[in-house]
């Protein structure tokens, strides 16, 4: 009788990702939804247990430290070969004996879209969104992963270890872009409007955006900075108090399915972790989906935003920053 | 017509006006909701593109939505009627319980007004884990209980401080009971205040997603899905659609309830004019 | 014998224990269950040194003391304080003519006003933010409007992610809660202080100004902590429209317990704001007081 | 009318929205330094027209004149006119001095000289110790003398004041009107005041205007409005009145003589005229001008008591003369041998020289 | 006190918080079947002695008893008691026979046992066409009606009336008095009421409380209290008095005489002691106990009018006595030969007969 409790972000949780999960237990999944996976820790912790969750790679270890997770039994998962080995090997994600943390479901890139009739010939760089010329219209992430690790790569310190005086680097410019930036945003609603009236000439986005604005006719260009783009991946984690680990493990099978993945990089542009759906979908679509045929070369020149080891402190300077300190 | 009033015209006319343009300021981004509703583009923008009906289509028996706007009016009906309960009972022994207790508790039910959200919905997560159903519907009613609370309390208080003092000691002199003189004098003379106040409650916790967020198993509520599908570029219009929808559903209760309470004011001035104070 | 002891004077017997029981008990379960169990909570909380848990470890003053060490928390509460004042003083202002008219001119149209002036308030709230967007967006209404009649060549980018858009915003979301409590205040000034002032030699604006005006602040001052406490507090409005210079305190209060994972200091900041929201709402009380509130 | 009235109501009319009589082609000549009572039933125009002459309401038709010149379409601040409200109408939020001094600081005049003579106005109502004092602190009828200072220190040319003392208890009551009394002696000023209380209209007033549905039924003098009611309804109205319905059997000089059932009577006529033989008329008689013995002799007629209710310096019986005319009837208490109980016959005649009024309805 | 009162209040004090006295050990014996009235100034304690009775004050120590059972801890619905509201407290959601029904419809009753006893109480108060009404078309007069009806249909032994008639007008007021005073003594049922109209009180009463800073100062019939007031207080509450400041001379039989400056006055003394010679007692005497006369007799004194006031029946004289002592002096205007003016000197003296009594402060 009961249901299979999946917290994942907003939607995330379609029924046309887990069709097989769905033919197989008719009584389907009670799926919570999150905007912000810092979010869903915070409730989380505060006593939420569903028994599996989607948050992104680089919060597993978060989560883990508070003793929230189970291992995954990679023997139970069907499709655990298929999975492509740049996301099976990331650190951090083994738990040891073939177990892990995170089964990889689905990624993405991070980069500037521009428009390309407002900003002209720009060089490739990051260094676009602290360019003195567009101030105020341009916009950047509001997370921590994502506008902290790029000033930090500009800033010639690794993101995701550093000691107190490189970050205050970092700090020092996050705090020289804050002055040119229109907004701090994760609501890529806006952010898309905004491009698309030319209020903004340049923000960060993920790739899904780039292939609206364009399917919409907007001049844009996502663009493929010196730095290396980011790139994000998440995955099904467990509960430690999982109750229904069966149905867990159907679910993130069903998941790990070629429809599933090949719907995923169909649907939202984002690309699925399994080789299996990337050579379902045909190359002209991932062209156009700014997706390569195969990640694992793309992504050896990408930044892969793994866990920070000073996540919360970084957040803490980043939040500093914004409210202009 | 008298002096007073000739006068009152000339500088009424400008007030008038001023009224006018505040109410295009009231109005002007609201009545945009509609507007871009039928708009046969995904950006919210002018000039217009066209019209289209396709965003209502999208709307019409889209399951998640419909559970979610069910979800909502479940709960805000249960919450409003707890926090109209409780504004009731709290105020009706503030004032006449007489008892450290019934002030005590009158004053404390009045300051969540000071929390912010992101505090009640924390605490209240941790309460329901502690006592064991966790996130959950019913979560989300103890949650707006406490949110509309304040509200409930302030609009009871005033009614019953409203209701002369002898209209309840008549009823006890006649030999009605604590309860029978709460339940067919005190309760029936304050309706026309248990339904604003249970309006209020309604229209607040249909709005609020702040604590929703924390307390929400896995029945989101309306605002909960609609901060959602605002995430996604492609929604907006359905979004605006859904606005559109629940402007004209507020529209007709607002105007329902408008209508309840000119009966209230109605009842109000009688008992003020059989009870001359 | 006295049945009743001297000195303990209730005016009047007791209810029964079994009615004052059953009346006592869904506001006692609420206000002592939930809301005492939320401050409670968020005062141990605040006391407790952060290691990523749920309850945290230790007593400790460290993160009051963190939050009266950096200036940044208190220019970020000032500036709350500032765009709530803003909102309230724009809000309280915009909203007494529209109060005036009610009680003063709008005779049978009254009904119909109140009406229209509350109706805004039943849609959802997200909604009215984004409408605002549209509003103040770069080729929103307001340029289109701008450039349209010629005032304007050029879009401007300066209303949206602006403190003005979250004042506007806000003021615009919170006017039916200005404007009734001045209407209630306006509409109980006996007609008979403006004859009164009018009759002993007031002209129309003097008498407003001399009379009126005072007799409102009770309802003005109720108008204000209306508008007031709630927006201090709001981090919603402002990360949607504001822009990073409309950072208010409720953003930082909000990424403590989310993304920096420091709930006692996030308590501890709440319990700060909540101090100070309670320190205006004192003071305005003393105003009301001293203005002679009649209620 | 008076050749040169101080204030003069001209034909005026007031019609209120929905059609409601508020006055009814009123004339009123007010004269100067005089005390004015506008006496009448609830809603009979009292107050309607105390806001006319205060420019509060402007009238439907008619005029009202100050010192021969139009006032009509002034404002009311622009009026030498002052009123003090029923209900006080003091500012909450202003203490004792700032009240009075209200009027004051809208004129120009210096600091000293307002505060001198908020200080004399305070004086002369009493209340010089009460001049910092928040208008919460007083009593009511410390209140109704802040009003009354308030209103006299802008010297007005007519001081309106509308009940001023119906909300005070019987004791202060008396007291006040006779401080008003003073008052406006002292200063000289025309006092219009609207009472609906006839014992203090009949001891305070130099003239009585009763009205009755928008319309003056009668204006004199106390003494003259006691004896010679113009009307049923200004009889009825002032003190009690028996309004007995009688023939008349004769005239006798000047004298006219009735029989009311059994019980002879004689009025005066204030035309002259006399009525035809055998004709009915209504005459008025006070409960005092009635005798009471225990004894049939001529010119008594018997009436049985109903009840005998105890009016302290006197008794009053209301008896049942002949066929179901109920009269009442003053019996002083200590009149020796005045012995009767309820369900007794009591012989009851007119006192001699009693002066009965024939009425109009 | 009476053997077996009806209601007893025993050494009653009712202390309000922050201190202020409202009752102070009040004994106060109700007899069944009397009309009882409380009298005396605002604040005196009338209405808390009303609410202790009915049970919605509690004392602060003290008993209430009735028919001898102590009732102090009853609450107000266990009580025999039944109260009228000033405000008449009708139930504005209620028409007309559910208020008067509505204590009958809390007791275990047939329907058809209480729409015919609802039927009889409104017909009681003379108000049976109008039991369908909603109560916000009932004029003030019958609204109090109903109010009365309301409280009668549950039979109470004691109905409370907490200043029942002061909302209506004059005229409505002296009828209600007299169907008050009727429907007591057809229902037999013991009515206590709460007014500061002392006529009311002497013309309605079978016995008055007079209440003075939450004490009693005297409790007695109409015609006793108005003759022989036992206080200062009493005597000036009740009808006006001359309190007289007078020496004694000497006794007379049962009389003493006293002069009040020249004016020879006679008193009696309750107790029939005598003060010592010599001696300054204050006497009262009521205006019209004295009389006036243009010459100078044996047994008068001279008096300069300082006003006189009209009174509709009678001249009120306020006329000062040798060394500036005050009186007042109801003169009847019918008088034949009376004349004066303000500033004349009238020669004053005490009727033969008058019953002035001898006052404690
Ligand atoms: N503003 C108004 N609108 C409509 N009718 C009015 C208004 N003011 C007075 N009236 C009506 O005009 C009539 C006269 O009213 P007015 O106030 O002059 O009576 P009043 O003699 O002062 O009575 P009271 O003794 O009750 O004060 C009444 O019928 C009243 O209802
Ligand atoms: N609830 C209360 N709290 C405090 N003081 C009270 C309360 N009720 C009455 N008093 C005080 O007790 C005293 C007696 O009041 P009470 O109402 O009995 O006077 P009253 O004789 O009825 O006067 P009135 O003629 O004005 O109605 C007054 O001084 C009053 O201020
Ligand atoms: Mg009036
Ligand atoms: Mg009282």
């Amino acid at each position: 009788a009961d249901k299979l409790q999946y917290f994942t972000w907003s939607g995330y949780e379609l029924p046309d990702f887990n069709k097989s999960f769905l033919a197989a237990h008719p009584d389907g999944v009670e799926a919570s939804i999150f905007g912000d996976d810092d979010d869903a820790f915070t409730k989380v912790k505060a006593g939420f247990r569903p028994d599996i969750a989607h948050p992104c790679y680089d919060k597993v270890a978060r989560w883990n430290k508070e003793g929230l997770l189970q291992p995954i039994d990679t023997k139970r998962i069907k499709n655990w070969d298929s999975i492509f080995p740049v996301f099976k090997n990331l650190p951090d994600l083994q738990a040891g004996d073939g177990k892990v943390w995170m089964v990889p479901w689905d990624w993405g890139n991070t980069s500037i879209l521009y428009r390309t009739d407002l900003v002209k010939n720009p060089e490739a760089s990051w260094n676009l969104l602290w360019d003195k010329q567009y101030a105020g219209r341009m916009a950047t992430i509001d997370a921590v992963h994502d506008t902290p690790v790029v000033a930090a790569l500009l800033a010639g310190v690794n993101p995701f270890d550093m000691t107190p005086e490189q970050m205050d680097k970092v700090a020092e410019k996050l705090r020289e872009q804050r002055p040119l930036l229109s907004n701090y945003t994760t609501d890529m609603t806006s952010v898309e409007q905004a491009l698309a009236s030319g209020q903004l000439v340049a923000a960060m986005t993920w790739n899904a955006s780039a292939t609206s604005l364009k399917k919409q006719g907007v001049p844009v260009e996502f663009m493929k900075p010196k730095e290396g783009m980011l790139t994000w991946a998440c995955g099904f984690v467990m509960l430690k108090d999982a109750k229904n680990v069966d149905l867990a493990y159907d679910f993130i099978n069903s998941r790990l399915e070629t429809d599933s993945g090949k719907y995923l990089i169909q649907a939202y542009g984002y690309g699925s972790s399994t080789s299996s759906a990337f050579a379902a979908v045909p190359k002209e679509e991932l062209d156009k989906l700014q997706l390569p045929s195969d990640p694992e070369v793309m992504l050896k020149t990408t930044v892969f935003t793994g866990p920070m080891k000073q996540n919360d402190d970084l957040a803490k300077m980043f939040e500093k920053v914004k409210a202009g300190g | 017509m008298s002096a007073a009033r000739s006068e009152a015209n000339a500088g009424g006319s400008w007030l008038g006006l001023y009224v006018l343009a505040y109410l295009v300021f009231l109005y002007l981004p609201i009545l945009l909701i509609p507007l871009f509703s039928f708009n046969d583009s995904i950006q919210a923008a002018f000039p217009l593109q066209g019209f289209t009906l396709q965003w209502y289509a999208t709307l019409y028996g889209n399951p998640a939505l419909s559970s979610a706007l069910a979800n909502s009016l479940v709960i805000a009906a249960i919450a409003a009627s707890g926090a109209t309960l409780c504004g009731i009972t709290v105020s009706y022994m503030d004032l006449y319980g007489r008892s450290p207790l019934a002030a005590t508790i009158s004053a404390i039910a009045r300051l969540p007004i000071l929390i912010p959200g992101v505090i009640v919905g924390i605490s209240l997560l941790i309460l329901v884990n502690l006592v064991g159903f966790g996130p959950s519907r019913l979560a989300i009613v103890l949650g707006h209980i406490l949110v509309a609370l304040p509200t409930t309390v302030v609009v009871m208080r005033s009614r019953f401080a409203a209701i002369p003092k002898t209209i309840r000691e008549a009823a006890l002199d006649l030999g009605a009971s604590d309860w029978t003189t709460f339940r067919r004098v005190m309760l029936p003379l304050s309706l026309p205040a248990v339904l604003s106040a249970f309006m209020l409650a309604f229209l607040t916790s249909f709005d609020e997603f702040i604590v929703v967020f924390f307390l929400a198993g896995t029945e989101p509520t309306l605002p909960l899905y609609i901060w959602s599908q605002l995430r996604f570029p492609r929604s907006l219009p359905t979004v605006m659609a859904l606005g559109t929808a629940i402007l004209v559903v507020s529209f007709v209760i607002a105007g329902l309830a408008e209508i309840l309470r000119h009966r209230g004011l109605g009842a109000s001035r009688r008992t003020a004019a059989v009870n001359p104070a | 014998m006295s049945t009743i002891a001297a000195g303990q004077s209730l005016p009047e017997s007791r209810s029964s224990p079994a009615f004052r029981f059953a009346m006592l008990l869904p506001g006692g379960l609420v206000t002592f269950f939930l809301i005492l169990f939320a401050l409670g909570l968020v005062l141990f909380l605040a006391f407790r040194g952060n290691n990523g848990s749920l309850l945290g470890a230790g007593l400790t003053v460290a993160n009051f003391a963190t939050v009266a060490s950096d200036p940044l928390y208190w220019t970020v509460t000032l500036r709350s304080l500032a765009i709530a004042g803003l909102v309230t003083l724009a809000t309280v202002v915009t909203a007494y003519p529209v109060a005036y008219y009610l009680a003063f001119h709008a005779g049978r149209r009254r009904g119909l006003l109140l009406f229209l002036v509350t109706l805004p308030f039943w849609t959802s709230y997200l909604l009215r933010v984004f409408a605002w967007k549209i509003v103040l967006a770069y080729n929103g209404v307001l340029n289109s409007a701008l450039i349209e009649s010629g005032i304007w060549s050029e879009p401007t980018l300066a209303f949206l992610n602006t403190p003005a858009a979250v004042v506007v915003t806000l003021a615009h979301a919170y006017a039916p809660f200005a404007i009734l409590p001045i209407y209630v205040a306006l509409d109980t000034i006996p007609k008979s202080l403006l004859e009164a002032a009018s009759d002993l030699g007031a002209k129309p604006f003097t008498s407003f100004r001399r009379v009126v005006l005072p007799n409102s602040m009770p309802g003005v001052l109720a108008a204000a902590l209306v508008v007031f406490v709630p927006t201090v507090g709001d981090y919603v409005t402002p990360a949607m429209v504001g822009g990073p210079a409309s950072t208010m305190i409720g953003s930082l209060i909000q990424s403590e317990f989310g993304k920096a994972n420091d709930w006692p200091f996030g308590a501890a900041l709440s319990v700060c704001v909540m101090l100070v929201i309670l320190c205006v709402v004192l003071v305005a009380r003393d105003a009301d007081r001293r203005f002679g509130s009649r209620t | 009318m008076a050749p040169d009235p101080l204030v003069r109501l001209d034909a005026v009319s007031k019609i209120f929205p929905g059609g409601i009589v508020g006055l009814d082609t009123v004339d009123l000549d007010i004269a100067r330094g005089e005390f004015l009572t506008l006496l009448g039933p609830s809603g009979c125009g009292k107050t309607t027209s105390l806001r006319v002459i205060a420019g509060f309401e402007s009238p439907s038709s008619g005029k009202v004149l100050l010192e021969s010149r139009d006032i009509t379409a002034l404002r009311p601040f622009d009026r030498p006119v002052n009123t003090v409200f029923q209900d006080y109408a003091l500012f909450p939020h202003m203490n004792v001095a700032e009240n009075v001094g209200f009027g004051l600081s809208l004129r120009k005049l210096s600091g000293t000289e307002q505060a001198k003579r908020v200080g004399e106005a305070l004086d002369m109502v009493g209340l010089g110790d009460k001049i910092g004092a928040r208008v919460s602190e007083l009593s009511g009828g410390q209140r109704q003398r802040v009003a009354l200072a308030r209103a006299i220190v802008c010297e007005p040319r007519v001081l309106l004041l509308d009940e001023p003392l119906s909300a005070l208890d019987a004791h202060l009551r008396e007291q006040m009107q006779v401080e008003l009394k003073r008052l406006q002696s002292r200063l000289g000023t025309t006092f219009v005041m609207v009472t609906h209380d006839q014992t203090e209209a009949l001891s305070i007033s130099d003239r009585i205007v009763v009205m009755n549905k928008g319309r003056i039924e009668q204006i004199a003098p106390p003494a003259t409005l006691y004896d010679r009611p113009a009307t049923k309804f200004v009889a009825s109205f002032i003190g009690t009145m028996n309004l007995l319905q009688s023939r008349f059997v004769g005239r006798d000089g000047d004298r006219l003589r009735f029989t009311a059932g059994p019980l002879p009577l004689e009025a005066v006529s204030e035309t002259g005229e006399a009525p035809g033989e055998g004709s009915v008329r209504t005459i008025g008689v006070r409960p005092e001008d009635l005798l009471v013995a225990t004894e049939a002799e001529p010119g008594t007629a018997p009436a049985r008591v109903n009840s005998i209710v105890f009016h302290g310096r006197t008794l009053r019986l209301h008896a049942e003369l002949g066929q179901g005319m109920p009269v009442v009837i003053d019996a002083p208490r200590r009149a020796e041998g005045f012995q009767f109980s309820v369900g007794d016959v009591a012989y009851i005649s007119l006192r001699r020289g009693a002066n009965c009024p024939m009425l109009s309805s």
